[in-house]
Formats: C-alpha cells, structure tokens, sequence
C-alpha cells in the first residue's frame, strides 16, 4: 500500500482516485482485457455483445431520453398526472425510447419542495431515462455527502433556494429508482416540446441542478 | 457484509463533490468493456443484482474507497466469477481459458442489446402490507454481519410511511443465498433533525425505501 | 473531522484480528523514528493531543484504511508541521532546512526522556458536574464537522452514568482551536442490545468515556 | 491508486497493510528521514533525544512494569485496593517504574465480568505501564470488531468464557486509560510478587488473554 497525502499532489480525493493514474490505467487495462478473453473463450460473453452494449449507452442510451419526458410533463398536463402516477406506464407509452423497468417514480419539484436523487450505498440511478450516471453521482464524496448536508452540496452546483424551500433528499436503497421533474421555466409559454427539451439539463432531473431558463447557455449536465 | 465502507450516508472527509465538464460517458475502453460484461451476465441469472453489491461490499474499505467506480465494478465482477467458479485464478493470471467448464445454454447477443430493459423485482406478497402512507415508523436498529439495505444513519430513527412501493424481492435473504422472501416496500421519510440531530441542515427532509422487516409501528 | 473511517467501531470488513507471535516494539527503524519525533514534540507545545488526532482523521479514507499505523503517524506530523509553517514542501522534498524559522526556545533532550510521564488533562471545572453514578442518561445525536469524540456506534443512545472521572479539556473544543473550555467526564456504560440491537452478541455491556456536552438527563 | 485484491496475495488485510510492503518501505523510510533531517536541522528535534526516546520504549517502558504491579495486587490486599481506588497514584507509590500521568483506571476482572479494552478512535493504551500496543490493538480489524463482537474477538484470542460472564468492553474515548486486574490463577497461594508477575502476559491486561496457570508456557504475550 503506498501512502498518499496532499502534499503537493491532488492523490487523495478528486478525479485522480476516480479514474485511476496513468501507470495503474494499463494495469487496470490488462486485468479487464484478461477477465473478457476468459470469459469469451469459456462462452458467458460475447464480445460483440459488449460493443452493442458499450454503443447503446454512448448514443441511445441517455438524458435526451429523460429530457424528452420532462418537456412532454410540461407540455401535456394529462401526461405529467401519469407520469407522477405511474412513471414506468407513462414513459413507455412515449414509444421511441427504451422501455423502463417497472419501479420508475417521478416526483415533481414545486417551490416548496426541492428533490435531489442519491444512493448512498451504491450508484442506483434511473438509467433508462437518464444514461448511465456522472462520476459525481457515483463518487464517494456525493454519496456520503448528499444526505447530511444537502444545501451544502447543491451550493456545490451553483443551485441556491430559498429558506422557506424543503430540501428533500432521496436515498435510493431498493429497486425503486427516482427522476425528479423540475420547475418549468417562465418565459416558455407555448413553446414546443422540442423547445422544451432544450432547457432540461441532466442535473435538474437527479435534483442538482434547476431547469435552465429562455436564453440560458446550455451546459452539459 | 452490512456496516462497511459501501455504507457511507453522513460519513465526513471523503473531500469535495467535483463536477467534471463535458464528461464523457465512458473515460476509457477498459471502462466501457466492464460494465458492458457486468450487464451482459445479469441475464444468464448466475447471481442476483443484490450478490453482485455484496460482493464489491466485501472490498477491503482501503480498497472500495480508493479504487474508482469501475475499478470496484472489475473487482466484484473477478470475485463473482470466481466463486462461481466460472473462471480460475490462473486463467485470470494467464489471460485465456484454461479448463473446459459448462458453458451456459443461453448468452447475451448483440440483437439482445436492442432491450436493454431491466427486470422487473415485484414479487407476490407473502401477506398484506402491514403499513400504509401515514404511519409511523421507527427503523430497527440491526447490524447484521450479511448484506442489508437498510443503511447505518436510518437505523433506530423514526419515520413516516410515505408510500407503499409493491412487494419486492428482499435484499437481506436474497444476496444471503436464502431466496426471494419478497416483502412489501415502503418510502420512509425522515426528518434531517431526527437523523443528524442539531447539527442537521434546517428544513431538509430525507427518505429511504425501507422493506417492511427493517420497520416497527411506533 | 468526526464522521471519518477513523470512527470505525461496529463497522464489518476491515479482516481478522491477527496477533504476531513475538512482536517486536518496533518493526523497522522507521517506525522507531516517527514515534520518537512524535513524543518529542509533544512538549513543545504547538499543538494539543487532539489537534494530533484531527490531523489523521483528515487523511482521505482510502488512505487511512491502507496505512499502517506509523504511517498515519507520518502523515498526520508532516501535515501539523507544515500547518504549522514549521517546514515547507520544498523542504521535505529536498530533504534539507531551507528557510530560516523561530527556533523554539526549549526542545526535547536526551535527559528529559528519564521521565516520560503524560501531562495532565485535569482542569479546574466551570460548575458542579450535572450527573452522577446511576443516573440514565442519553447521548446526543451529534455530526458536527470538527473533531469530537463522542463516537457514532454510541450517539442517539440511553445508557447509564458509571463514574465521574473529573474534569478534563474538552477535546471537541480545543481541537477545533476554541481553547480548553473544561468539561467533566464520565464512563457511560450501556448494554450491547441498546447499541446494536438484536445482532448484539447476549451478555455484553460497552462503556465510553463521555464529556458532560455529550449527555442529557432521560 | 493502485486497486488491490484478495487474489493470490493477502493484500487487502492484516499483516500487508500493517506493515507495509518492502518497496513502499523504502519511499517511507526516505520521508521519514527527509522529516527527520529538516525538524532538526530547524531545531525542533534533537536527534540523540530521539535515540534515547526510542530506547527507552525498547528497555524500559514495557509490560514488565504492568506485570509486577498486577502482581503487587495479587499479593497485597491493600495495594489491590489502592490500585482499583486510584490506579495511577498506587502505581507511583512503587517507585521504581516510570511514572504514570493522572488518568489510569485499573479494573478487576471476577466471575462475573470480564473487561476488555479497546480504542475505537485511535488507539488510546496505558503505554506508562504496558509500553507500546501490539500492532493488533492499533489494528482496524481490532478497533472496529472489539466492541460489536467482544465474543468473536475473544475467541481469536483463544479466550472462551462461560456464559454468564458478562463482557464488558472500556471504548478509551478519552484521556483516561484501562488496565485490567486479571483473576489470579489457582494453584499459586504462597507465591512471591516476582513469581506472580511470570503468569501476567501482556494480553491478560487489556482483556485478550487471562493470566496464565502455573506451568503454563509463557507465550510472548
């Protein structure tokens, strides 16, 4: 075990313990070349396979799916009542996206309550319409984080409510898995699902983040 | 195991939570190809989703809290195949098959990535649900040396009952090797002083799903 | 910080307990090295015992899982010493003085190691102490983001006043800089089930040290 | 970070971790030597003091100073009593072990209940009279299990007590600091302070072990 501190390097939280350094990278890189060609040769996988699933999540696979939810609750006040009924039934009947499991639950922000998204016991997100989760969501510091001192770390994302807004946190400790629909911009009036869609940033449905605002410049996340 | 690192909820000095702009889906190759292996072997159903946390939970703490997401993900995967005995140390060491083994009558295949659907957990309930949305709860306090859900901060506290979530697959007999024994499942809502005391946020509000043997009426 | 991996009591999967057959004092002269410079600067008086402890407790998880003992000695004397501006960086890195310092006017020396006899941590009390023997007391449920040492396995808890044990600094104080502020203490034993609940192994009672701040009359 | 595992080598527990692993010895054995060389260059430390110091854990300050006080108190009933009244001034009434601080609690094990020690903090010992921990104690296989399953622990140790004997577990979450009175063996009436002091092994002082019966080989514990 070599010893790390912060002594000049950034070794001891951070990205560097999340991805790994570049000399134990090609270690790590070794090991799951290894475990894949056993397992190919001995017939529990298929590599083939593994490139359509690795493809599935790089394209398909994503929060174009979610936003494409979250604009449709907005639009549709039919749609939003089911969607916070049964989120499961309701995001399949959209059709074009993956199918979701059975135990999707939205619950809808107001300006009483913020919901914010975790698991504290290991990374459960709600994949389907959500793509697979940011390192953030899946890093220790978020996971210890998040339930003792929410405010703290929405403050983090440059997400600060007012005093009178419950903070309700999530911690998805089952099968359940939670997508949060964020406040609808004003200023949007009318406009398209499409529209819409270009304002629901990832973060707004796992809670970290709001919807962004008419004119805001688009993030990533 | 139950009270390990896996089980961080309030746990200080893990430093900052850091967005990463612009992140990929996946930082490299090695990434994509562990978690494209661990979904395409769930459904050969040669262990369940809860032995598979068990399995990364049985990480030394020095090694779950500094190894990254995949890296945990690699680990876990090595050891299920191991027990298994779908692979062999040195076969691992040697990087190709070395022992004729059975092999499994059905794999993924690349069509089969069209659905990537999860499976579904309901399961017949053994019993009406005790609880109903309005309840009051208070958590047992285990410390059980198998895999639970019930995570440390929200044992011995109480609650309100929030919703009932159907009857479920049961974590603590599943991974344990003891069978579904599904259980009805519950949202249960904390208050952040009952759960952190005078050091909580003030008007926070925190919730777990609770499977009902994790409940008693208070 | 006090909900760190150090707190670790009940937790599972740190391994066996493993005894050595013959151990020596110490294993290398390293080790020798950083305890000796440990207890010899402990009477220079730059920092407090605690302030000591706080300095490991801030060491990332991973890395305090994964270090040995001294090695948590190590890291936790270079980083006071560096927060305390009594080396830099670039010195340790070089392995020489390079800046000039206030030399302090009394070190340890070889003599003063005839009598290696620990301070004390009696203090003259600021009121009657609250509680004795007997009474039922509660712990508070604490998470404050500086050092204390009231640990988590015992917050939240009834549990019954054994001794007063005097008067003492009050760690939870002074290693967070805010000065002795002296607190009595007391041995607060309570049962096994209380704490862990029925995984509890039967006949077992568990005692801490505890600070009058940590109590309440039940 | 270099991920580690259980495969082929005992990396990720006991002795490994505790010890090190010869390369990364050296890189801490340099550091030390870095830390060393600029506290004294600067004046902090006095390197010949450091010799004296590390001597005097090596010769002086051990478990033979608990030893003979434990024996003290098997042989004279007033001592005994002293020692469980005010353990650190009976002991520096014997004069000739180093002296101890104003915190130490001596407490007896009976038929009834046994104590075991432990700190889950750190690692708290009464060095003044059992000289350094043994690298178990300071262990986190050791801090975290002692006081969820002291039975377990026990067992390790090869210690099976009846069950109507309560085990008590001292958590040293403070300054004060245990040492446990064993129960003389049987079988010693008439014996002398020093051939008492022969049965006390280390263990039998912080709980882990019992004192030993006459005839018993003297373990190095």
């Amino acid at each position: 075990m070599t010893i790390e501190d912060d002594r000049g390097q950034d070794h001891s939280h951070g990205r560097s313990h999340e991805h790994g350094e570049m000399s134990e990278l090609s270690d790590t890189q070794l090991r799951v070349r290894s475990l894949e060609t056993v397992l190919a040769e001995k017939g529990y996988v298929d590599s083939a396979a593994l490139d359509v699933i690795v493809e599935a999540y790089e394209t398909r696979i994503g929060p174009q799916n979610g936003q494409r939810v979250i604009a449709r609750a907005w639009a549709d006040p039919d749609f939003r009542a089911a969607l916070l009924d049964d989120a499961s039934a309701a995001v399949n009947t959209m059709g074009n996206v993956s199918d979701v499991g059975s135990h999707l639950i939205a619950v809808e922000n107001t300006p009483e309550q913020h919901n914010m998204i975790v698991c504290t016991l290991c990374s459960c997100y709600p994949w389907e319409v959500l793509g697979l989760p940011p390192t953030w969501y899946k890093s220790v510091p978020y996971r210890s984080r998040a339930v003792l001192e929410p405010r703290a770390v929405l403050s983090k994302f440059g997400v600060t409510l007012p005093e009178e807004t419950e903070i309700r946190v999530w911690d998805s400790t089952a099968e359940t898995r939670y997508i949060v629909l964020p406040i609808r911009p004003e200023g949007t009036d009318g406009w398209s699902e499409e529209q819409l869609a270009s304002l629901v940033i990832r973060n707004s449905m796992i809670g970290t983040g709001l919807a962004q605002r008419p004119g805001e410049a688009k993030g990533d996340s | 195991m139950s009270n390990t690192i896996h089980d961080m909820g309030g746990m200080h000095g893990f430093g900052p939570v850091e967005e990463e702009p612009n992140e990929p889906v996946f930082h490299t190759s090695w990434e994509s190809r562990v978690y494209a292996m661990n979904r395409a072997m769930g459904p050969l159903r040669l262990w369940t989703i809860d032995e598979g946390r068990a399995a990364q939970e049985a990480l030394h703490p020095a090694v779950y809290a500094g190894a990254s997401y995949y890296q945990r993900w690699l680990l876990g995967l090595e050891a299920r195949a191991l027990q298994h005995g779908l692979v062999t140390k040195e076969e691992l060491a040697e990087g190709k098959a070395l022992v004729a083994n059975d092999r499994p009558n059905r794999i993924f295949k690349p069509e089969d990535a069209a659905n990537l659907t999860r499976g579904s957990f309901d399961r017949d309930p053994q019993g009406e649900a005790i609880f109903k949305p309005g309840d009051q709860v208070q958590t047992l306090n285990i410390n059980p040396a198998g895999h639970t859900r019930l995570p440390r901060y929200a044992r011995d506290k109480p609650g309100e009952v929030e919703a009932v979530r159907g009857c479920h697959v049961f974590p603590d007999s599943v991974a344990n090797g003891k069978g579904d024994d599904p259980q009805w499942l519950y949202t249960v809502v904390f208050d952040g002083q009952v759960l952190w005391g005078p050091d909580a946020e003030p008007g926070t509000k925190i919730s777990i799903e609770a499977f009902e043997p994790y409940l008693e009426a208070l």
